[in-house]
C-alpha cells in the first residue's frame, strides 16, 4: 500500500504527543499535513517529515477520522504547521483546533471543495 | 492607533508577480505586525486531477500550476506515479529529465535573481539578467517544443529525444551562457550598492530556518544543509555531480549567491549530461492502474516539492496533493517581517521567489 | 558599481540586443498548432479520449456511419502533443510548429465551442442508437445467411 | 541671447519633454535595449489627456495643478528673475504642493511618498543653496544674466560644489540610487499615485521642467562659454544615466548620510575656502 515511505499508525489522542516525542527539529524536516476522504464521511490524515541530509524514506504519521472530530493542532511543536492546517480546514472542512478558514477560498466559493459526498 | 500606519501590500502590487496580500502595521517605516492572505488564486487543480482527469491526463495538467517551475511539478507526479506502478524509468530516461530539470531551475534563478534585482531598483541589472535568461529559455524551447510549459516528461520516460543537431545547438548557447554567469557572479561579488542594499537584510538564521522549516535556497542560505536532489532518490544525481550549495549568512545576499552557486552545479549536471548521456530507449510502455500511495521529494528552483498520490485500481486518482515550496517558505517569510524595515520588504519577498499560483493551486 | 558603470557606457555605444517590431520565428520541433488530416483518419477517437482539457470533439453522423467530423478548439489546447501521440495512423494529426494566433472577440470562440460540445454530446447518443439498431439489421441479416458466408465476408 | 531665457522658461515643458524622450533611448541603449522613440514622452501625453480623470478630492487634484505651475514658474523665476535664490525657494513651494496633495489623500503610499519627499527636501535643498552662494563668490551676482555673462569658469573655482550637485541631481530627478520618493517597487511612485489622466499629466509635465531646472544649473557653472556648458551638460547628462543604470536604490537612511556627511561638507569647505580667498586674503 505505502510504496515509498513509512507509516506510523497512531491515534486523535496520541498523535500529538508521538510528534512532540518524536520532532527534533534540528534532524527532521516537517513537510506538510495531507488528508485523503476515504468516503463515508471517514478521513485520513498523515503529517510527513523527512530527514536532513541522509537520503531516507520520508515519514508520515497517519490517523484515521471522521469529519466531526476535532483534530489537535500541533502549531505549539511545529509554528509553521499553521498554514497546512489552516488549507486543511479550508479545503476539506475539518476541525482543526484553531485553525483560521478562509485564507485559500473566498467566502463565496463552494465549502470543501475536495470532500467527496 | 498612535503612530501606526497600515500599509497594505498586495494582492496587486508593482513588485508582487502574482498576488498574494500582506498587511504591515507600521511605525516610522518599521513594521510592528503582519497579516497574511495567500488564496487569490486558488483554481483547484487538485479537485480536478481527482475528479475529471485520468492519471495520465493529470501528467499534463499538473504542470499548468506554475508555469516555472513546471518541470518539476510534472516529473515530481510522474515519479510519484511510476513509484506506485512500481515501474523504473530506463536510464536515458531520467538523465534527459534531469538535463531539461536542470535547464528550468537555471532560468528559474535567473528569473528570480532578476526580480531581486528589480526589487533593489537595479534596473539595469534586470535587463541583463532577463537577456540571458532568454539563452536558457531558447535551450528549452529548442529541446522540448516551448518555452514555459515543457510537457517533456511522460509516464514511462519523456516524449522525444535528444537529436545530435539539438545537442549541438545547446552545447554553443549553454557555453555563451556559462560565460554570462561568470560575469554576473563578479559582479554580484564586488557591486558596492548591492551590499549595501542586500547584506544583513532578512536574515534568517539557521535555527529560525529549522524551526519553521524553510525550504529551498532560503534554507540553503542559512545554512540548513536541505536539498531534495541528495534526500530522495528519483534521479541519478550522485553520478552527475551534484553539490550542495550551502551560505551561512542568511541574508538576502547570500540567497542570490546560492541561486548564483546553483546555476553553476546545474551547469555542470549538464555538461556532465550531454557529454555522457547513456544508449537505449527514452520511452517504454507503462501497464496497469495505480493502486497504492506514494510520495515524491523533488527539488524544485524554489524549493522542496511534495507530491502525495494515492490511487485505488482506477483511472481516476483517489488523492493528488501537491506541496508546493512556497507553502513552506510562507511562515518564515512572515515570521522574518516583524521588525524589518518597509523599505525591504519588496527585496525580501522577491528574495523567498513566492510562487503563489504555487501555493495556492 | 563601476562595472557596471563601464559595461552600460560600453551598450551605449554598441548594438542593442532588441529588435523593434521583428518577432522570433518558432523554431523547428516547437510544439504549435495541430493539423488534422481527414485522408488518413480512421475515426478511432483516441484523440478525444487522451485529450486533458478536451479540445477536441467529434460530432457523429446520425445514420451511424464511421464518417465523423473532427473539431479542435486551438484556444483551449494546451498543446501537450498527446493526441499525436496517441495517434495509432500516422500522419492523421500532426503537430507543426505554427505559433497559433490569439482568439479575438469577433471569432466568438467561446460560443462557438459550446455550440459543438452541445451537438458533440448529443450526436454521439443517436449515433450510439443509430449503430446499435444497424447492428441489429446486421445480426438479423446475418442469421438469414449462412454461417459460413459470415464467417468469409468478415475476413 | 536676450530673448533666449524667457523663450527657454516658456517653452520648457517642450525642451523637457525632448531631454527626457532622449533620456530614455539613452537609458534604453545603456541597458542593450532599442528603446521607445524619441518623442514617446508627447506620444504619453496626448494619450493621458484622452484618459477619464479620477479625482480623489478637488484640493488633491488642485495640489497637482499647483505642482506643475509652481514648477514651471520656479523655472521662469528662476532663469529671468534677479534672484536665483527666489528660484530656489520657490522651487521648495512647488515640491511643498506635491508633498500637501500626497498627504491630502488617505493612500498609504501617497503619504509615505510625501514624507519620503520631505527628506528628498531636506537633501537636496542645501547643496542647491550652496550652489547658489558659490556662484554669487565667483561671479558677485545672483542674477542668471549676470552669471551667464560671466567671463570666467566657474566651475574652476567650485569643483566640490559641482561634485556635489552632479551626485545629489539623482535625488532631484528622482533617479537610482537616490529614487526613494517615488520607489516604484515599495511605493508605486509615491505622492503621485494617487493622481489620474489629466491631472497625473501635470504631475507628468513638471517632472519634464526639472530636467531643465537641473541642466540649467549645470549650464551655469561654465560662465559664458556656453559651448562648454552644452558639453558639460550632455557630460553629466550621461554621467547620471550610467549612474542611474549601475546602482540599486539606496535607502533614506543611507541617502540621508550620504547628502549630510559627505556632500554637504565637501560644498561647504568648497565655499569656505573660496570665501577665506575672496575676502581674507
Amino acid at each position: 500500500m505505502y510504496k515509498n515511505f513509512e507509516v506510523i499508525e497512531s491515534s486523535l489522542e496520541k498523535i500529538k504527543e508521538d510528534i512532540k516525542n518524536f520532532y527534533d527539529p534540528s534532524k527532521y524536516h516537517f513537510i506538510t499535513i495531507n488528508a485523503i476522504d476515504l468516503g463515508n464521511g471517514k478521513v485520513n490524515i498523515k503529517w510527513f517529515f523527512a530527514k536532513y541530509e541522509v537520503m531516507d524514506k520520508p515519514i508520515a504519521f497517519s490517523v484515521d477520522a471522521t469529519y466531526e472530530d476535532t483534530i489537535p493542532s500541533i502549531v505549539d511543536i511545529i509554528p509553521s504547521a499553521w498554514l497546512s492546517e489552516a488549507e486543511l480546514a479550508d479545503l476539506f472542512g475539518l476541525n482543526i483546533e484553531g485553525a483560521k478558514k478562509g485564507l485559500f477560498l473566498e467566502p463565496d466559493s463552494p465549502p470543501a471543495p475536495l470532500r467527496r459526498s | 492607533m498612535e503612530n501606526k500606519m497600515i500599509v497594505p501590500f498586495g494582492s496587486q502590487h508593482i513588485t508582487l508577480l502574482e498576488p498574494v496580500r500582506f498587511i504591515f502595521e507600521t511605525e516610522n517605516e518599521k513594521i510592528v505586525n503582519v497579516d497574511v492572505d495567500v488564496g487569490y488564486v486558488h483554481r483547484g487543480i487538485e479537485k480536478a486531477c481527482q475528479t475529471k482527469l485520468n492519471y495520465k491526463q493529470v501528467a499534463y495538467i499538473i504542470p499548468r500550476i506554475c508555469g516555472l517551475c513546471a518541470m518539476s511539478h510534472a516529473l515530481a507526479y510522474i515519479t510519484a506515479v511510476e513509484k506506485i506502478l512500481e515501474f523504473d524509468p530506463p536510464k536515458k530516461a531520467k538523465y534527459l529529465r534531469v538535463l531539461v530539470h536542470e535547464l528550468d531551475r537555471i532560468h528559474s534563478h535567473l528569473f528570480a535573481m532578476a526580480h531581486v534585482a528589480e526589487a533593489a531598483g537595479y534596473e539595469n541589472l534586470v535587463m541583463h539578467l532577463f537577456r540571458d535568461r532568454e539563452l536558457a529559455m531558447e535551450c528549452l524551447e529548442i529541446l522540448t517544443g516551448n518555452r514555459v510549459q515543457y510537457d517533456y516528461g511522460c509516464i514511462g520516460g519523456v516524449n522525444r529525444d535528444l537529436t545530435p543537431e539539438v545537442e549541438k545547438i545547446l552545447r554553443k548557447k549553454l557555453k555563451k551562457l556559462e560565460d554570462r554567469i561568470h560575469w554576473f557572479k563578479d559582479l554580484y561579488m564586488n557591486d558596492y550598492t548591492l551590499s549595501l542594499r542586500w547584506k544583513g537584510i532578512g536574515v534568517i538564521s539557521k535555527e529560525m530556518a529549522e524551526k519553521y522549516n524553510a525550504a529551498g535556497p532560503v534554507a540553503r542560505a542559512s545554512g540548513v544543509r536541505t536539498d531534495a536532489r541528495a534526500e530522495f532518490d528519483a534521479l541519478p544525481y550522485r553520478d552527475l555531480g551534484f553539490e550542495m550549495i550551502v551560505y551561512k549568512d542568511g541574508d538576502i545576499y547570500s540567497r542570490n549567491l546560492v541561486r548564483l552557486d546553483e546555476i553553476f552545479v546545474s551547469l555542470r549536471i549538464i555538461w556532465n549530461i550531454l557529454d555522457g548521456l547513456p544508449e537505449g530507449n527514452y520511452k517504454e510502455e507503462v501497464k496497469g492502474l495505480p493502486k497504492g500511495e506514494s510520495v515524491c521529494r523533488w527539488e524544485a528552483p524554489r524549493g522542496e516539492l511534495f507530491m502525495h498520490v494515492r490511487g485505488d485500481g482506477k483511472q481516476i486518482l483517489t488523492r493528488v496533493r501537491v506541496k508546493t515550496p512556497t507553502f513552506s517558505n510562507i511562515p518564515v517569510l512572515r515570521e522574518l517581517f516583524v521588525g524589518a524595515n518597509y523599505a525591504d520588504v519588496p527585496a525580501i519577498i522577491t528574495s523567498f521567489d513566492p510562487c503563489m499560483s504555487c501555493t495556492a493551486r | 558599481m563601476l562595472k557596471m558603470f563601464i559595461e552600460s557606457l560600453k551598450n551605449l555605444f554598441s548594438e542593442p540586443a532588441t529588435l523593434p517590431g521583428i518577432g522570433t520565428e518558432a523554431p523547428k520541433g516547437y510544439r504549435g498548432l495541430i493539423v488534422f488530416n481527414k485522408e488518413k483518419c480512421i475515426f478511432c477517437t483516441k484523440c478525444e479520449l487522451v485529450c486533458p482539457v478536451d479540445a477536441i470533439k467529434f460530432i457523429y453522423p446520425e445514420d451511424g456511419s464511421r464518417n465523423l467530423e473532427f473539431n479542435y478548439n486551438p484556444f483551449l489546447c494546451i498543446y501537450c502533443g498527446e493526441c499525436v501521440r496517441a495517434c495509432p495512423k500516422d500522419g492523421a494529426l500532426i503537430q507543426t510548429n505554427i505559433v497559433p494566433e490569439p482568439g479575438t472577440q469577433e471569432d466568438n470562440p467561446n460560443e462557438k465551442w459550446f455550440e459543438i460540445e452541445r451537438r458533440a454530446q448529443e450526436s454521439k447518443k443517436k449515433w450510439q442508437i443509430a449503430l446499435a439498431k444497424k447492428r441489429q439489421e446486421a445480426l438479423k441479416k446475418a442469421k438469414k445467411q449462412p454461417p459460413s458466408d459470415k464467417k468469409g465476408s468478415k475476413k | 541671447m536676450a530673448w533666449m531665457l524667457e523663450t527657454i522658461a516658456i517653452l520648457s515643458p517642450i525642451i523637457g519633454g525632448f531631454i527626457y524622450g532622449f533620456e530614455r533611448v539613452v537609458k534604453a541603449r545603456m541597458q542593450n535595449r532599442q528603446g521607445p522613440p524619441l518623442l514617446q514622452p508627447f506620444y504619453d501625453f496626448i494619450k493621458l489627456v484622452e484618459k477619464r480623470a479620477i479625482q480623489v478630492h478637488s484640493f488633491h487634484s488642485m495640489m497637482g495643478l499647483a505642482f506643475f505651475f509652481a514648477t514651471w514658474f520656479t523655472l521662469a523665476a528662476f532663469l529671468c528673475g534677479p534672484n536665483i535664490l527666489v528660484g530656489l525657494f520657490l522651487h521648495i513651494l512647488a515640491l511643498a504642493f506635491l508633498i500637501i496633495g500626497g498627504f491630502s489623500v488617505l493612500s498609504p503610499y501617497s503619504v509615505m511618498g510625501s514624507l519620503r519627499e520631505i527628506i528628498h527636501l531636506m537633501c537636496v535643498e542645501p547643496i542647491l543653496i550652496l550652489v547658489a552662494v558659490g556662484l554669487f563668490l565667483v561671479t558677485g551676482s545672483w542674477s542668471v544674466r549676470d552669471i551667464l555673462s560671466y567671463s570666467g569658469l566657474p566651475i574652476l573655482y567650485l569643483p566640490l560644489v559641482f561634485i556635489a550637485f552632479v551626485l545629489i541631481i539623482p535625488a532631484i530627478l528622482k533617479k537610482s540610487p537616490f529614487d526613494i520618493s517615488e520607489a516604484h517597487q515599495e511605493i508605486i511612485g509615491g505622492p503621485e499615485i494617487e493622481y489620474s489622466g489629466f491631472f497625473y499629466e501635470a504631475i507628468y509635465t513638471a517632472k519634464w521642467i526639472e530636467y531643465v531646472f537641473v541642466f540649467a544649473i549645470v549650464f551655469l557653472f561654465t560662465g559664458v562659454h556656453w559651448w562648454l556648458g552644452l558639453a558639460l551638460s550632455l557630460l553629466v547628462f550621461l554621467f547620471i544615466n550610467a549612474l542611474d543604470n549601475s546602482t540599486c536604490r539606496a535607502n533614506f537612511h543611507q541617502m540621508i548620510k550620504f547628502a549630510w556627511f559627505v556632500l554637504l561638507p565637501l560644498a561647504a569647505l568648497n565655499i569656505f575656502v573660496l570665501a577665506l580667498w575672496r575676502y581674507v586674503i
